[in-house]
Parts: structure tokens; sequence; C-alpha cells
């Protein structure tokens, strides 16, 4: 009778603060056993924005640096700089990476600077109490569109994920989902690939993660996840954008 | 054989794992724990199978999967 | 000896930051200062450096930081509206004990402004400059000379006291030409056990500015509190002309001083007892020699490429016991020293 | 003594060069000099200047209110900074190219067709060296032989042979100082 799953040694074991059902535990959990799998513990980096997830160096149990809304790329630039060979990453939401942070993540991107970003995306602001998020859908309420998202004012969704796979330095961009076992399975296997190409010193690489915000969305976690899988994930597909092989 | 053990002090009964579960064996428990949650608990270990869904579902990672 | 060589301000500052270890410069092009991300573009490579011009200042800022949380030391620079974007990253510096150092070669404002020296920013660097209750140790060369000493040593201080420090220079140090002497190359070889790192032994570093508990932020801010209290008792630095004797105190740092000097020397030569006192920190500033001045001088009077904004600092530092008269041309218009001449005879006719 | 000098003409002519080089010879002799270099717009316009201030005591003042020595390149920057000059100034003026009298009577004026000589010793680049060498003779501010070091120091290598042409022109300049 063995243990099968091992709480991850990149994880500190101290209770997270997320809501009930939120996902960010799950892709928490997934970084930390790619590192795990890796052998690189003493090795990674990790950068905190700011957002639900900006406490998160409470949880990852490695060396982490916390920096202003939407500059974790720029932060992670700096911290890559100085250490090459560590696995140095970007932990941001929609907020942060789509909104406040659109000049550091499209220039860091440009530079293909090799660090690998996760982006969470709910469309929505989770910690400042559900406001409008520039991945928001069309019609979808929120604190700061309580009649729904109007697009004649508002404009329309952002996939900065599609915009950044077009940028040269960008080496790998890839869309999943925290829905089922498989898509968690895939999820894992994209975050272990951005870390990989890193160490190969390829270049930028991207995972966006389409997730959930139960109490945002005023829905049970389960509900959310349906939600998430009809709504959100038809206006981002989910799949591989970008995989630039070798020589390519 | 096998089972799990759930970190009932972990868990913020999100529900996440008994929707995961193949076997439909896990239940939230008709208690609250210290955190004012009511914990998932394992209803049936005979018929668990150790595949790990549940464990791959929880936010928390409150499950350790034995087999 | 060395020998001197003829560089221009900025340049030098540039070296100066390279003589002292630095190998990390991040910034962004903007007039007055562009010869400092120039130079180290041009030099950094050449000692393993990295030289990377961010997309915005807001972005090298926060690169700067990357970096200093990596254990590296590093520099940034720029002009007025330039540190004005630079600010979020300051503060988050200052609340995450991030040693940097930051030039600012300030130019005429508010806004857009114009491109030629000015001194329109030094509330905003005493005072901290961004939000939260914090301070930088504020350092304001006269000199090419001293623009390098003092370059050179805010590396040193950064690292002592964990804390960003600021040049503030302007527009025509930043432009003008000197012989200097360049201190010795050194390696860096601060130890930062704090810092994010590799291959460690010891517990995970964390770098961050964040404290959601309040009494805990409370303890934090009184621990920033003492340090910039240490600072006050150890980094003071003034430089004083002809103020034995002096009757009329002219109060002036960095560019203006150096008018300032001028229209003392020709006091002088009309039998007026003028001197100078220069604040060479600018925060913490140097309030101790205006108390020993007080009894002996008639008056002070602050010249500054501004409306006054000194004037508050020698205001708090002479209290009631004097008057504190302030001349100042705005925009990037130097003044003459005859002009500053002129008012210090009116002001003198006043008080006879 | 200090002299301030300001040099002007146009982009092109070598204005900043004999800034540079007045500069760096003053400091071989161990004088105290500000060079200032005329910046920012300026610099993409017509006209381009720089100021040289050479003194044995300290500078205080690093800018240049009253230059006691023009050297005016060009007719505009002739126009420009004449009536700047500081009283009893003098005024070095390129008379290939500025061809009106100075309207102030009490000043020194030196004119040096700079660039018919320069054509005729063959290459009208170094024309900008005849008004150096009329300034240095004129002003004394610094030796001909700290002049020469500096050029040799700021011109690279390959460059070194068009040092003897630049002595000549320096030393032909002299001789206008009177």
């Amino acid at each position: 009778m063995n243990k099968i799953n091992a709480f991850p040694q990149a994880l500190v074991d101290v209770p997270m603060h997320y809501c009930p059902g939120c996902t960010h535990g799950i892709i928490h959990r997934l970084i930390a056993e790619v590192i795990d799998e890796m052998k690189i513990l003493k090795e990674t980096i990790g950068v905190a924005s700011v957002g639900c997830s900006c406490f998160n160096y409470d949880y990852f149990n490695f060396d982490m640096v916390a920096t202003a809304h939407g500059r974790a790329p720029a932060t992670a630039t700096g911290v890559k700089r100085v250490h090459p060979d560590c696995l140095v990453f970007t932990y941001q939401g929609d907020g942060d990476l789509a909104s406040i942070g659109t000049a550091e993540i499209v220039h860091t991107a440009v530079r293909g600077e090799k660090i690998s970003v996760i982006f969470v995306n709910n469309g929505i602001y989770g910690m400042t109490g559900g406001q409008m998020a520039p991945t928001s859908l069309p019609e979808m309420k929120a604190t700061t569109a309580p009649y729904g998202r109007k697009t004649e004012s508002t404009g329309y969704p952002i996939k900065m994920t599609e915009m950044l796979a077009l940028q040269e330095g960008c080496v790998y961009a890839e869309r999943t989902k925290i829905s089922s076992v498989a898509s968690i399975a895939k999820t894992k296997k994209a975050i272990k690939k951005s870390f990989e190409l890193q160490l190969a010193k390829k270049g930028f690489s991207i995972v966006e993660i389409l997730s959930t915000c139960p109490t945002n969305w005023g829905l049970e976690p389960l509900e959310s996840i349906k939600w998430m899988e009809k709504n959100l994930e038809g206006y981002y597909p989910i799949g591989v954008i970008k995989d630039a092989k070798e020589g390519e | 054989m096998a089972f799990i053990k759930i970190r009932e002090e972990r868990c913020k009964g999100c529900s996440l794992c008994v929707n995961a579960c193949p076997k439909k064996i896990i239940e939230l428990a008709p208690y609250i724990n210290k955190k004012g949650y009511n914990p998932a608990t394992l209803t049936n270990q005979e018929a668990c199978t150790g595949c790990g869904a549940c464990y791959a579902f929880c936010p928390d990672v409150c499950i350790e999967v034995y087999r | 000896m060395t020998e001197k060589q003829l560089m221009k301000g900025s340049e030098a500052i540039a070296e100066a930051g390279i003589r002292n270890g630095c190998r990390y410069f991040f910034g962004y092009p903007i007039t007055p200062q562009n010869e400092i991300p120039e130079y180290m573009a041009k030099y950094l490579p050449q000692v393993g450096g990295t030289f990377l011009q961010g997309e915005s200042e807001i972005a090298s800022i926060s690169m700067v930081l990357g970096a200093s949380a990596a254990g590296a030391r590093v520099m940034t620079s720029s002009s007025s509206p330039g540190i004005s974007l630079k600010q979020e990253g300051i503060s988050y510096m200052a609340g995450a004990e991030l040693p940097c150092v930051i030039v600012n070669m300030m130019r005429g404002g508010p806004g857009l402004g114009a491109i030629q020296g000015a001194q329109p920013d030094y509330w905003q660097a005493t005072r901290g400059g961004g939000h939260g209750d914090y301070r930088l140790l504020v350092l304001a060369p006269a000199t090419v000379q001293e623009a390098v000493d003092l370059t050179y040593e805010a590396f040193d201080l950064a690292d002592k006291y964990r804390n960003p420090v600021m040049i503030l220079g302007d527009g025509v140090l930043g432009q003008i030409m000197e012989p200097v002497e360049l201190p010795e190359a050194k390696e860096n070889k601060a130890e930062k056990p704090w810092a994010v790192s590799k291959n460690y032994n010891r517990d995970r570093n964390i770098i961050s500015s964040s404290y959601p508990q309040v009494e805990v932020l409370e303890q934090v801010n009184i621990r920033l509190h003492k340090r910039y209290d240490e600072i006050k008792n150890n980094e003071v630095r003034w430089d004083s002309f002809l103020l034995e004797d002096a009757e009329y105190v002219l109060v002036a740092y960095g560019t203006a001083a150096r008018l300032a000097k001028a229209a003392v020397r020709m006091a002088r030569k009309k039998g007026i007892k003028a001197g100078l006192l220069r604040p060479i920190s600018v925060w913490p500033f140097p309030q101790q020699p205006f108390t020993e001045l007080i009894s002996q001088v008639k008056f002070f009077l602050t010249v500054e490429l501004s409306t006054g904004q000194m004037i508050d600092d020698v205001r708090l530092a002479v209290g009631k016991a004097r008057q504190v008269h302030h001349f100042g041309r705005l925009g990037g218009v130097l003044p003459l020293p005859e002009e500053i001449l002129i008012k210090l005879e009116e002001l003198a006719k006043e008080v006879g | 003594m200090m002299h301030k000098l300001l040099i002007a003409g146009s982009g092109g002519q070598g204005v900043m060069l004999i800034g540079k080089v007045l500069a760096n010879a003053a400091m071989k002799e161990g004088k105290h000099v500000v060079y200032i270099p005329s910046y920012g717009s300026e610099m993409r316009g017509g006209t381009a200047n720089c100021s040289v201030i050479i003194s044995d005591e300290e500078i205080d003042a690093p800018v240049i209110d009253r230059p006691t020595c023009l050297i005016a390149m060009n007719s505009p920057s002739y126009d420009k900074f004449e009536h700047n000059v500081a009283p009893q100034g003098m005024v070095i003026i390129n008379s290939s190219l500025v061809t009106r009298d100075s309207e102030r009577q009490e000043l020194f004026v030196a004119k040096v067709p700079a660039n018919e000589m320069a054509k005729e010793m063959g290459d009208e680049r170094i024309a900008n060296m005849f008004l150096l060498g009329t300034l240095i003779a004129a002003t004394k501010c610094v030796e001909l032989k700290s002049v020469m070091d500096s050029l040799k120091e700021m011109l690279s290598v390959k460059r070194h042979n068009l040092l003897p042409a630049n002595q000549r022109a320096i030393e032909e300049g002299m001789k206008y100082a009177k």
C-alpha cells in the first residue's frame, strides 16, 4: 500500500486563502508537481502578481518575488537576466496580464524573454470584488458592468494568448482549461512543456488556463465549471496556439 | 485494495471531488470542520479504485491516495 | 595619482556606477539624460553586464526591482516625467527593502515641460515620491566630480540601508563636461542573503512589499522609520562657503548652488558678508548647520531653479528665528549670479 | 583670469571639436575648465554652439552669459551672439562666410578667411583650426602644445596623418591675432 499522490514538495503545507472551489489551488498544485518532477525546486524563482493569487508566495515552497500590478513580466525579466539558469515564471490573472500589464507582457514576449507565463483567465477581477475584466464576455455581469458588458462602449474580450503567439519571441502558447481530470492532466503537460522549453533556452512561452470564479460569478463550484466550458471556452478555444519547433 | 485519506482540516467543502469520483463514493460530511465547512468524506472504502480523480480535482490538496 | 579626464556629467555618472560594480541597467530614453543609458548600452556588455531598454519607465523600474531582488547591483536613470512613472516601482522597492540607484536629471515642468535643466522635483524626491510612508536617500551633486563620487558611494549606501538611493541632478549637470578623477574599479562583493537565488542552503526567500495584516505592516513601517532615523544620523552631508562670518546665508543645491556661489563671491567683493550653505544630501536634510548659524545671520535666501521647494526644509530648520527668502528662475532658465546678487542686496537693504 | 569662450557656427563646421580640444588642452595644463555643448532641440537646428570656461581658479557658474571671446563661424551665429560679447571682448570671425562689420566699436575683431585658407591647404574641413589658432593666440587661454597633444589624443590613430596639416592651420590662424 503506497501513497501515490504525496503532497508536493514545491508547495508549503498551509491552508490556501482561495474561495471554496477556486481552481487557483489546482493550478498551484500542478506547477508544484511539475517542479517536483523536474527536480528544480532550488532553481526556481516565481514572480507573483497582483490579484487573487498575489499571496501565492505563501504557498509555493521556493524563492518568490512579488511585484506591482501587471509588472510581473518586467520583474521576471530582471530576475532572469541575473539568474539565466533558473526557471523563472510569472503567475498572472486576466486583470493583471490583459489590462494593466498589457505593455509588459507584450514586450516581454517580443524580447523572447526566456520565462514562462502562467495566465489564469476567468473573465473577471476576483480580489477587488468582481469588476469587469478585459476578458469578460459580452453581456457578462460584473460590479462595474451591472447591466452586462456592452461591446459598443467597452469593446470585445481581448485574446491575449493569440496576440502574444504572433510575436517571433514567443515559442509556445497554449490555452487549456480546468474542467475534467483529462483537462487538468493536459494543463499540467502544458506547464511542463513551457518549463522545459525555458530551461532549453528556447524563448518566451505562455500557458493560458481557463478558470472559474464561483464567488464573483455567483455560481456553485461545479456549476462554474460548466458555465466556463459553455461560455468562456466558446470565446477562448482550447488548444495549442503556437508551437515553434526547433529550426522553425 | 485502495483508499483515500481526506485531510479534513484543509477541506473547504467545494464538492469538486464529489463530482469527480467515478464511483460516486465521496460525499460532504454532515458535520463541519474548524473552518466552518462540511468536509468531504469517503463513504465506501471497498469501492475505491485509487484512480486519483479526486486528488486531481481538489483545489486545496486535501486528498492522499493509497493503492 | 590617476589622470584626470574630461567627462560629461551623465557619462561620468554611468562610469562611476560601473566602477562600483553596477552590472545591470534598465532604462527608457528621455532628454536630458540619454547619455546615461547610451553609455551603459556601450560599456556594460564590455564588463559582462546587462543593459536593457525597457518598453517604458514603469517596465524599467520593475526590471530594476527584479534584478535587485535577485541580488544584483542595479541602476536606472530618467528625467522628471519619467521619474514620475517610476514612482510605482520605487515605492514597491522601498516597501520590499530593495537597494538600487536612481538618477533624476531634472528638467522644467509640470507635465512635459521643457528639456532644459531645472529643479522642480525637490519635493517629489525628498518626500519619497510615490505612495506610502517612505524615504529615499537623496544626494544632489553640483559638479561632475561630485556626481562621480556620490554615484560611486550611492551603491554602497543603497546596499547598506537596503533602500533606493537617488542622485538628484539636473539637465545642466548632465550635459556639462569637466575634468574628473575616476575612482578605482571594484567588484561588488556585497553579501545579500535575503536575495532570491539558486542552489541555496537556507529557507526560501520571499521579496515582497505586501503585508496584509495591519499590525504586521505597522511594525514594518516602524522598522523602516528607524532605518530612516539611522540614515538621518549617519548620512547628512553639506558644504559651506564663507560661512564663518556670514551675515547673509544663501542656501542652494546642485547647479543652483554654483550660481549662488558665484553671487557670494561677487557680494564679498562689494563688502557684503554673504556665505553659501549647500546641502549635498537633500534627504536627510542638514538641519544642524542652520541651528548653528541662526545667531550670526540676518536672513537666509534659498536659490532654487523652482518657485521654492527646499525653502520648506530651510524654514523647518530655522523656525521663526530668522526670515527665509527665495529667489529662483523657472522652467529651465538659469539665474545669473548678478541677478542673485541684486536680490540679496535688496533684501539686505530692507533689514538694514 | 577667466576665459569665457563661445564657439558658434552650423552643424558640420567642427564647432564642438574646437570646444572639446580647448577644454582638453586646459585640463592638461591643470586649469579649471567647464565645457558645455548646446543640447536638445537646438542640436538639430541650423546653428550649433558650445561654450568653454577656462580659469586658474575654481569655476562656479557653469554657464556663460557674456563670453569674453566669440568665434563666429557663419553669419547666423554672428548675428545671434555678437551683442552678447562682454564689453571690450573679442570676436573671431570666419570672414569667408561673414561679411558685415561689427556693430560694436569697442570689440577686438579678428577676421580670418578660414574657408579660403583651408581650401588653399587642400582640405576645407580644417577651416575650424585656423579660427582655433587665432583664439589661442589672442586669448592665450592655452598653449599650442597642449592643443596639439589634445588633438592627437582625440583623433583616431589612423587619422594622425592629418595632424601636421592641422598644426599648420592653427599656426596660420595664430598670425591673425596680431
